[in-house]
């Protein structure tokens, strides 16, 4: 039984290098690319503070902040108390005052403490206030299955934020879009939810400095004509490899990486579901009111007349996030992946 | 048993202004109210005054249907005045809804204290205009924007101070609480303003916090002060040396401001349900306003020029507020959908351009334009 | 301008009458109905208590708990602090000593402090547990606009509850399913999030002793045969006068109560639509990830063939739930609904 | 300035064994230890000793692959067994991760113990046979289900207590100060058992509780008494002492109880990188253990025979637990899908049905039946 343990998913900072600058394309981990985004936002903008348990001193659990305290100090770098709404909280008042605060929340599954100041002050300062008052705030939060971990450790809560007006959701598969996402979240004039991937926190890919593209952008990650399969974060992975073995069976997926969960970039997803006519989509939160639902009475929508086939989803159940033991029956896989896709086919057994 | 450790309240408040207007002397305090002149508390006494009429009108305007709601300050005149009267500019407040003479001290229009309970807006200014956040509706969550607009203003290295208004009864939020931890743990120039007016809709304090309000900051690392809240002197004097340990790095203070809510909730409340018949007759004669004239009086500083200046103002005050009120404009419909964001949005333009076609297909002219 | 308060939307029990047991068919508010099912609940099982923010000596800022503390007393009728986390926290703990609580959330927009609790807690403890821990806790939540209130006593939160696996969640629209529905969520041994539509509180209707329908199912409340149109909550009544608006034109509407929101009753959903080939849903709360967009995926899922036409939304839009000068161009009233209705025939200019 | 209250942390902790193993008289405690004989000594060593030889066992379990994570109790024994074993079986524990051998005293099972952490299941045992609901792992959050519980109890009329175990940086999270009001509202009786290891995972206590921790709660009306953690005589004296107080109707109280997590925060944890070089080194003198060793031997009482049995049952113990993990089976794939529910529902039946199905698809003999 391998598990990805927090202290073995370190980015790996832990050696004691300093952080390298960016100046040009480098292989870095999705950890140390979101490490590299961080400190040169850092050093861009002094208004920019980080705030979270454990992310000074120790790095952060995954040492995604790791050597920031260092370079940037204790007023720039706060290790907090373990209180998250007070991490929102007290990020709303630094936002007030002209910061660009970004929280980290250690977990995915311990968000909901902070849920309150998110949804009813984060979101809508700048709604109730006419403009007058923005929230540049990021909260960073590791997310997903898959590492073996313990109860509140694996979830993914980001349709919480998608159905929250306000908020802008991103969530990144790949070292280079980590760079570069973080660095727009954080120089958004509006909040951003920022999730990470946390099963691949230790995947190694190019990085080069440029912000790559915009905040709102969905990616076409391999172009195909019989299926759009859509997926974001951990699951992007999953879905190229999909493609990958539908093509030795003489299917053509598209694979998108939806990369903004809000607002859906539906220009990109439209343009390849009319060719297509096909849509599968995938994720490991719950099947009822995840993003799925949402994106297919969309697209639904629009594209009524090219659809082949009702568009099919592959998600997690509508369970509480199961013991480790049993996450590989929950998590979307290849196969399961593989099965939408016939499905959407009408292959179906 | 010793080692046992119980709350304990301070039985008293500290009063500079006893109820029946004589001025009790107070080495603590009196040097932070050195500097008042007769002139001084007049001014405080014409704040006083007009705010209760700014309540008085708006509470009518209510009940004539041209105001949605509105949470009567009655009764709470010197703890909000005191206590907003001691800032400066640079200050910031984070305050909740019934705070409107706070509001009134930080420069905000009558008006626009009013376009929330009209319901033409969600926000009646502009924070940045007047040092003072739009009010908190979700109880407590104010107190941990104020301290963090504190702890930014440490790393800034600049001398302000925020200070958090609440009630007694947000001290049950965890928010409270953790704003006091976050306080402690960062010294954050913030001063906690709790004004305890004894009941929280209809739950008496006592349900909140039976051992007392002022006894729980201490336990968080904070110093904690209980003032006579009728009593505008002691508050502006407590408030000026809360703000001045804030200032001078000495981190946090908590003030429980003890006072009484002598009106209903809101105007949507019905207290004879839950409050005990007598209970506003004795706050009646710890009246704020009163006890300041009283003092005034026996300075011979009541004169027929203040009581008439006073009258003059709270007069044009009360009419601008209603002429305000009756004048503000409804909403244009699109602005429903304006300002969600700071930047564009693909989801909500969309929206917003549907939604203009929709409203344009009852014109028969034509009219709105997206 | 007519607001409806928290005083004049009083349940109207503040005369002193006593709460009457319900034993044959009365005429009750909805409201009323709700303290006649409380009330019913309470007699028949010791176990059930209600806990809340003025719901003992006041009744509730809606007085739906008029009389009852003065009958059941102070261990039953819990006038709480100030504290919406811990209201459903010791809700937990009572539930696992083996009470029944009922909790109230005094307005929509104040359940986030307590989301954690439910989410994370209230939501999960029969699977965590295996089984052997039951959480038959009802939590009750006025909700919906067009009352004219102030920001955060009109929201429609139901969709981030429709997403959490292990609650069940209702949402009622006339007195009759108040009654039976209250006693039903509280005698289940899940958790339920029962909304009550607060803008439709005074409205009256006949209530009998029944339980009703189960509390799974959906209600057809008007036949037709050119399209479905589901609601619920205070839209119900909005979507059955827009059906007789649109029989006017000759256009056969069927109606559906959801009721049910979790889950939702599909059979029902699934019949009306292979009949009817055209769905509009409609909700205040937002468009994006509320429960349309889920409906709407997994009635496509299921009736692919039978679609006509795209489903339809109609909807709040995705804002923070504006001014009160302003709800009415938020909030789907009868003209949106019947735009929805021509825009799901086609017929959209 | 006498009218600022701060807060004030007794320095000292109560105690009835000092390090070196001498038996301290106290007043206030002996009463409450009185009738704990030698034997009753020996039972409480040899809990230690075989609570930390799970612990031991459970972390080479883990390092060896066969548990996901383990969250070492090394240097709490004394915390956990001395408050564990003044419970009675009607009272109930609302724990944290960290209490295992808080559930070893309630007679859960070594292999129980372990089915979260080799991820076989959510929850080990069920918690009515052993008056020990599973551990909550979001901080803070069980010590509302124990003041809810304790709340029930009083209902009841029964004298059970609920006891709320938490850690140092739980006292920040808003759901403890809210535990905090309503059982003081409340009278509940529960006794909230804070085990201030000094640490929260890299965040030193300091950083959460400028001012101490035991200091807190009497700011809510509840009493407090601040315990060395590490003598296990006078942690049982207190949890006595304060089960007494809520089963005689006087309501919560609040016990710190001062120890040292002498391991790493989890198996995945690196304490090297924040803890002082010394810091260890500085509490390894203060083991709770060792300390109860010296009085035991210096009362004559710590035998061979003690000694020998208790290896024994140490290393019995120790098989048993790797034996049992190792034998945990793993869960059938259809139990991902049951009990969300107590009842039935459409939706999750469905879901279930149709995986069933799916897994069938891969079982050329067409096994799984859903
Ligand atoms: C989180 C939250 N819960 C509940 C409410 C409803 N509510 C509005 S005011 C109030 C009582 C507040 O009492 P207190 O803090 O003493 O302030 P006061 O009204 O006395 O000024 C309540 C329960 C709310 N606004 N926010
Ligand atoms: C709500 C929540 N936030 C964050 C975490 C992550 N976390 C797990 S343990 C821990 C530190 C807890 O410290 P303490 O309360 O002192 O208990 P100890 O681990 O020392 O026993 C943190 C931050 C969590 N489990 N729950
Ligand atoms: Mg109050
Ligand atoms: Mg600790």
């Amino acid at each position: 039984m391998t598990m990805i343990t927090e202290q073995n998913s370190s980015a790996g900072a832990a050696n004691g290098q300093a952080p390298v600058p960016l100046t040009e394309t480098k292989t870095l981990t999705l950890a140390k690319a979101i490490n590299a985004g961080l400190r040169r936002a850092m050093l861009d903008d002094p208004k920019v503070v980080l705030l979270g348990e454990d992310i000074g001193t120790l790095g952060g659990v995954f040492r995604v902040t790791s050597d920031l305290l260092a370079e940037f100090g204790p007023n720039r770098v706060i290790d907090t108390p373990l209180a998250e709404s007070a991490i929102i909280g007290t990020a709303v008042g630094l936002a007030y005052r002209g910061y660009r605060p970004v929280c980290e929340i250690q977990f995915d599954g311990f968000i909901f403490p902070g849920f309150d100041q998110i949804v009813s002050q984060v979101a809508r300062f700048h709604y109730r206030t006419q403009g007058a008052v923005r929230m540049p705030i990021t909260i960073r939060v590791p997310f997903g299955g898959g590492i073996g971990a313990a109860e509140h450790h694996s979830e993914s809560p980001e349709a919480y934020f998608t159905h929250t007006s306000g908020l802008r959701v991103v969530a990144v598969s790949n070292p280079q879009d980590a760079y570069g996402l973080i660095r727009q979240a954080i120089a958004s004039d509006d909040p951003v939810l920022y999730f990470e991937p946390k099963r691949r926190y230790h995947v190694a890919g190019p990085v080069s400095p440029e912000l790559g593209a915009p905040l709102e952008s969905a990616r076409v990650v391999a172009a195909g004509t019989d299926v759009t399969l859509l997926a974001y974060g951990a699951l992007v992975s999953t879905a190229t490899d999909a493609a990958l073995a539908a093509a030795d069976e003489g299917v053509s997926i598209e694979v998108i990486d939806l990369r903004s969960l809000s607002p859906v970039d539906y220009d990109t997803v439209e343009a390849s579901v009319r060719k297509t006519g096909r849509l599968v989509v995938t994720h490991e939160a719950a099947r009822s009111g995840g993003l799925g639902g949402e994106i297919i009475a969309e697209i639904t929508e629009r594209c009524f007349d090219h659809l082949e086939a009702a568009p099919v989803r592959v998600t997690g159940f509508d369970i509480p996030y199961p013991p480790a033991k049993l996450e590989s029956h929950h998590l979307p896989d290849l196969d399961r992946m593989l099965d939408g896709v016939d499905r959407v086919l009408g292959r179906r057994r | 048993m010793h080692t046992v450790h119980t709350g304990e309240t301070p039985a008293v408040s500290l009063q500079l202004l006893s109820p029946d207007g004589m001025r009790m002397r107070s080495a603590e305090l009196d040097p932070w109210v050195a500097d008042i002149e007769a002139e001084d508390l007049a001014a405080l006494y014409r704040d006083m005054v007009v705010v209760r009429r700014i309540d008085a009108e708006a509470t009518a305007l209510q009940r004539q249907g041209e105001l949605g709601l509105w949470p009567p300050l009655l009764g709470q005149e010197a703890a909000q005045i005191g206590s907003a009267r001691a800032l400066r500019t640079d200050d910031f407040v984070f305050s909740s809804y019934r705070e409107n003479a706070v509001a009134y001290c930080r420069g905000v229009s009558p008006t626009d204290i009013l376009r929330v309970w009209r319901g033409t807006a969600q926000s009646g200014w502009d924070p940045y205009s007047h040092g003072m956040a739009t009010p908190s509706i979700i109880i407590g969550a104010q107190t941990l924007h104020a301290t963090g607009w504190a702890m930014g203003a440490r790393f800034d290295g600049a001398d302000s101070a925020a200070v958090a208004y609440f009630g007694d009864g947000a001290t049950s939020e965890g928010d409270v609480s953790e704003a006091l931890v976050f306080a402690a743990s960062f010294q954050a120039p913030v001063v906690f303003f709790c004004q305890n007016n004894q009941w929280a809709i209809s739950e008496p304090v006592g349900l909140q916090a039976p051992a007392g309000i002022a006894g729980r900051a201490p336990g968080f690392g904070i110093p904690s002060l209980r003032v006579d809240g009728n009593d505008v002197l002691a508050v502006l004097a407590v408030t000026r040396l809360a703000l001045h340990r804030a200032r001078t790095g000495g981190g946090p203070t908590f003030i429980e401001a003890v006072t009484y809510r002598m009106g209903p909730h809101t105007t949507a409340d019905d207290p004879t349900r839950y409050r005990p018949a007598n209970e506003l007759e004795e706050w009646a004669e710890k009246d704020p306003i009163l006890r300041l004239r009283r003092l005034l009086d026996s300075l011979g500083l009541f004169t027929p020029e203040l009581e008439a200046e006073t009258q003059t103002l709270a007069d044009s005050t009360a009419a601008e507020l209603r002429a305000g009120c009756i004048g503000l404009p409804d909403p244009e419909p699109l602005t429903v959908l304006a300002n969600v964001y700071a930047t564009p949005h693909a989801g909500l333009d969309r929206q917003r351009a549907e939604y203009a076609a929709y409203l344009a297909s009852f014109d028969p002219t034509g009219g709105t334009d997206a």
